[in-house]
């Protein structure tokens, strides 16, 4: 890859991104043009991660200034993105929204995948844990996120609770433009299989989550 | 600060010959060796056994000194103190770790039986302290749980 | 004999399991005070004063090209003043034009002093020996403004413009899981697993972070300085590598320095 | 060589409290490294410790204990000025000794 065509290619898209978005609450000094030079010198290749990871897509780039995120003119932009991203959600291909609980468990603990240390064929974590408390037996859990204990029992079990839940976890921008939660299926973190054990583990009665 | 010189003697000739010539050690007490069996010792009977220890009993006079909880297993801070008179010996074990002893510390007349130190612990497991004294050895437990760590864990 | 030595140490660790199967409400309550108690048992012999040791002996060791030490290295309160640089940096520095953190500056203090090219200390992975050098540097400097108040405000232009950079990179969103500094560091009281996260755009938190590093880390038993805390946390948020003392990297610890301006440094610290 | 200790022992009503730092890697030997290869067990033994020369403390340590120990006792008695010294042997053989001033 011609680190150069990189370069260039990220410049203009963050130059893009600046032209799109107004009111920028940045002060002097810290303009599009010496921000991305900042970024152009600041970040390097490793293992399998490359520089273009800095380009932003439009979701991105808008909740990357809190100060248009949360104005009146964001609120806006925030549902356009927010339609844009529930479009993109992809439903389960076999119509099943549940698999093994057991398997969203071990998903759910783990926080691998995509840095420049796993290695390429790592399979990525879910991270779940780390921002939520899940399964009470695990006391080593984050707050980031709310506890999704009970979740079965506080959301149900019909149709439209597993489709909620299917968009959160597919695309959690799908209802929230400026979520903290990553997008799993969106991104391509982690696979159609993946998200349904996840479910499960939500929603299954078996599941420790709903204990 | 450092004496260069008996540092050199100490890796040519080894530490008890060193202090053998230098006087340090006490005569008829030099110290036993590495106790490879006991170290080896994959549960706390082998290792007990090991040390000569036949029976245990458990003893509030020993103390385990230790949080419930360690935020990594890597370092769990340790400090067993023995109200037990005459405590020559303080062993630590810890049950679930591949080889379950973790140290032997002496008890001359000239420290007090209450030592610190940090141990690796694999997994949440008990922590056994072993005293002995007067030849009877008595023991307190402790359950420290190990928690998972941040991001990547 | 081993029987009766076993039915023994289990009837004590019946007892001790009996009771760490207390009632689950309490458990979360009981979770966090264990892990305090932790954290206060390790304060009592950082193994980072071993860092600081080697640090030292670095900084009076005659090395390089020139054979010259790092004594008359200038940290911004002029040649050889160790003693309270730190909780002023990053700053601006007139001979190189530039802000400049510890770090950056001990690569110039390297080349002008000592006639060495720092390449490959920048290109060095962490946890390699020309790495392992410039951290233990770190250590011993940042060890010398211990108790000190950070002095970081951020007044010249150039500063001023670091310091509005870092803030920009802090919100700044990217790679597949649209991580930026602020998707951990910009909410109150909350953790990551059991980890507390310091909210960073405010001083208390600013200073949770920036006066506790460099650190002990005991989870990998390795000293890592605050260009390894910025360089991992990239990791974690998936982004591509930072690179070492980069103007990227100057601006997060400005903004954090000077957001944490007047707090009191607590260097080198010690953490999980 | 091996690096340095860190020893800081302070006398109070008769007891002088030693608290050390040991630098070593404490390997296991159950630990692969990134080609998965066993990294080689390398621990320190033996522990011992002085008071003005006279031997007060010793300990036998396995692979259990922490990298960069730590290790804290209490000697019964010395006073400001007298000298503690502590010496470690690890399984290869290597070993160090170093002196701190009781304060």
């Amino acid at each position: 890859m011609s680190s150069i065509g990189t370069c260039a290619a990220l410049a203009a898209a963050i130059l893009a991104f600046a032209a799109d978005a107004r009111a920028q609450s940045w002060g002097p000094g810290a303009d599009d043009k010496a921000f991305a030079e900042m970024l152009r010198t600041g970040f390097r290749n490793a293992g399998p991660v490359s520089v273009d990871r800095l380009v932003q897509d439009d979701t991105q780039a808008f909740c990357s200034d809190p100060a248009v995120a949360n104005s009146a003119a964001g609120a806006k932009r925030a549902e356009q993105l927010e339609a844009a991203n529930l479009a993109a959600v992809k439903w389960p291909s076999d119509g099943r929204f549940l698999g093994d609980w057991r398997a969203g468990e071990r998903i759910a603990q783990s926080g691998r995948g995509l840095t420049w240390t796993d290695a390429p064929n790592q399979a990525n974590g879910g991270n779940c844990y780390n921002c939520h408390q899940i399964s009470m037996a695990e006391i080593s859990h984050g707050t980031l996120g709310p506890s999704l204990h009970n979740y079965a029992k506080l959301k149900g079990t019909d149709e439209q609770a597993l489709r909620d839940a299917w968009a959160k976890i597919w695309n959690s921008k799908s209802s929230n433009a400026c979520s903290n939660m990553p997008r799993a299926g969106h991104m391509g973190i982690l696979k159609e299989k993946d998200i349904q054990d996840i479910m499960a583990l939500l929603f299954s009665p078996d599941s420790p989550v709903n204990k | 600060m450092i004496d260069i010189e008996r540092r050199r003697a100490l890796k040519a000739g080894g530490i008890f010959a060193a202090f053998a010539a230098a006087g340090l050690l006490p005569a008829g007490r030099a110290r036993a060796a590495w106790n490879k069996a006991a170290f080896e010792g994959k549960t706390v009977q082998e290792a007990l056994a090991s040390i000569g220890a036949s029976t245990t009993a458990a003893s509030d006079d020993v103390q385990i000194i230790a949080s419930d909880i360690a935020e990594n297993g890597a370092v769990v801070p340790v400090q067993v103190v023995s109200r037990v008179p005459g405590t020559t010996q303080i062993v630590l074990f810890v049950e679930k770790n591949p080889n379950v002893l973790a140290g032997i510390f002496d008890i001359g007349p000239d420290v007090a039986a209450d030592v610190t130190t940090r141990i690796k612990m694999m997994q949440t497991s008990n922590v056994a302290a072993v005293v002995k004294a007067d030849g009877r050895f008595l023991a307190s437990v402790k359950e420290i749980k190990v928690t998972l760590g941040g991001c990547g864990g | 004999m081993a029987a009766r030595t076993k039915v023994a140490v289990a009837a004590a660790a019946c007892v001790a399991i009996a009771l760490g199967f207390a009632g689950v409400a309490q458990e979360k309550d009981d979770a966090a005070k264990g892990i305090e108690a932790y954290r206060q048992a390790l304060k009592d012999g950082n193994p980072a004063e071993l860092f600081e040791m080697a640090g030292e002996e670095l900084w009076l060791k005659p090395a390089g090209p020139r054979n010259a030490s790092l004594e008359k290295c200038d940290l911004g309160l002029g040649p050889g003043v160790v003693e309270g640089a730190y909780a002023r940096l990053p700053r601006y520095f007139a001979d190189t034009d530039r802000v400049q953190d510890l770090e950056s500056r001990l690569l110039t203090c390297m080349e002008t002093l000592q006639g060495i090219d720092t390449r490959a200390h920048v290109e060095a992975r962490f946890g390699t020996p020309k790495k392992d050098e410039l951290v233990a540097l770190a250590t011993y400097v940042a060890g010398m403004s211990k108790d000190r108040p950070v002095d970081v405000a951020a007044s010249h232009p150039k500063e001023r413009a670091m310091f509005e950079l870092g803030r920009r990179m802090f919100f700044y969103q990217a790679g597949p899981h649209d991580f930026s500094c602020a998707t951990c560091h910009a909410q109150e009281g909350r953790r990551i697993r059991m980890q507390d996260l310091p909210y960073i755009p405010a001083k208390e938190g600013a200073a949770a972070g920036w006066t506790s590093w460099p650190a002990y880390r005991v989870s990998a038993g390795q000293m890592w300085s605050m260009q390894w805390r910025i360089n991992d946390c990239f990791r974690q948020q998936r982004f591509p590598e930072p690179v070492y003392a980069s103007d990227m990297t100057v601006a997060l610890s400005m903004f954090m320095a000077a957001t944490a301006n007047g707090s009191t440094m607590a260097t080198p610290g010690i953490k999980r | 060589m091996a690096n340095p200790m860190r020893i800081r022992a302070a006398a109070k009503d008769g007891i002088t409290e030693v608290r050390v730092l040991m630098n070593h890697e404490m390997e296991t030997g159950q630990r692969r490294d990134a080609s998965g290869a066993v990294v080689p067990a390398w621990f320190i033994q033996e522990v011992s410790a002085r008071l003005n020369d006279k031997d007060v403390m010793s300990a036998q340590w396995g692979p259990s204990i922490a990298k960069n120990p730590y290790f804290a006792f209490k000697i019964k008695g010395g006073k400001a000025g007298d000298t503690v010294s502590v010496t470690w042997v690890d399984n290869r053989g290597d070993t160090r000794t170093d002196n701190a001033k009781v304060t």
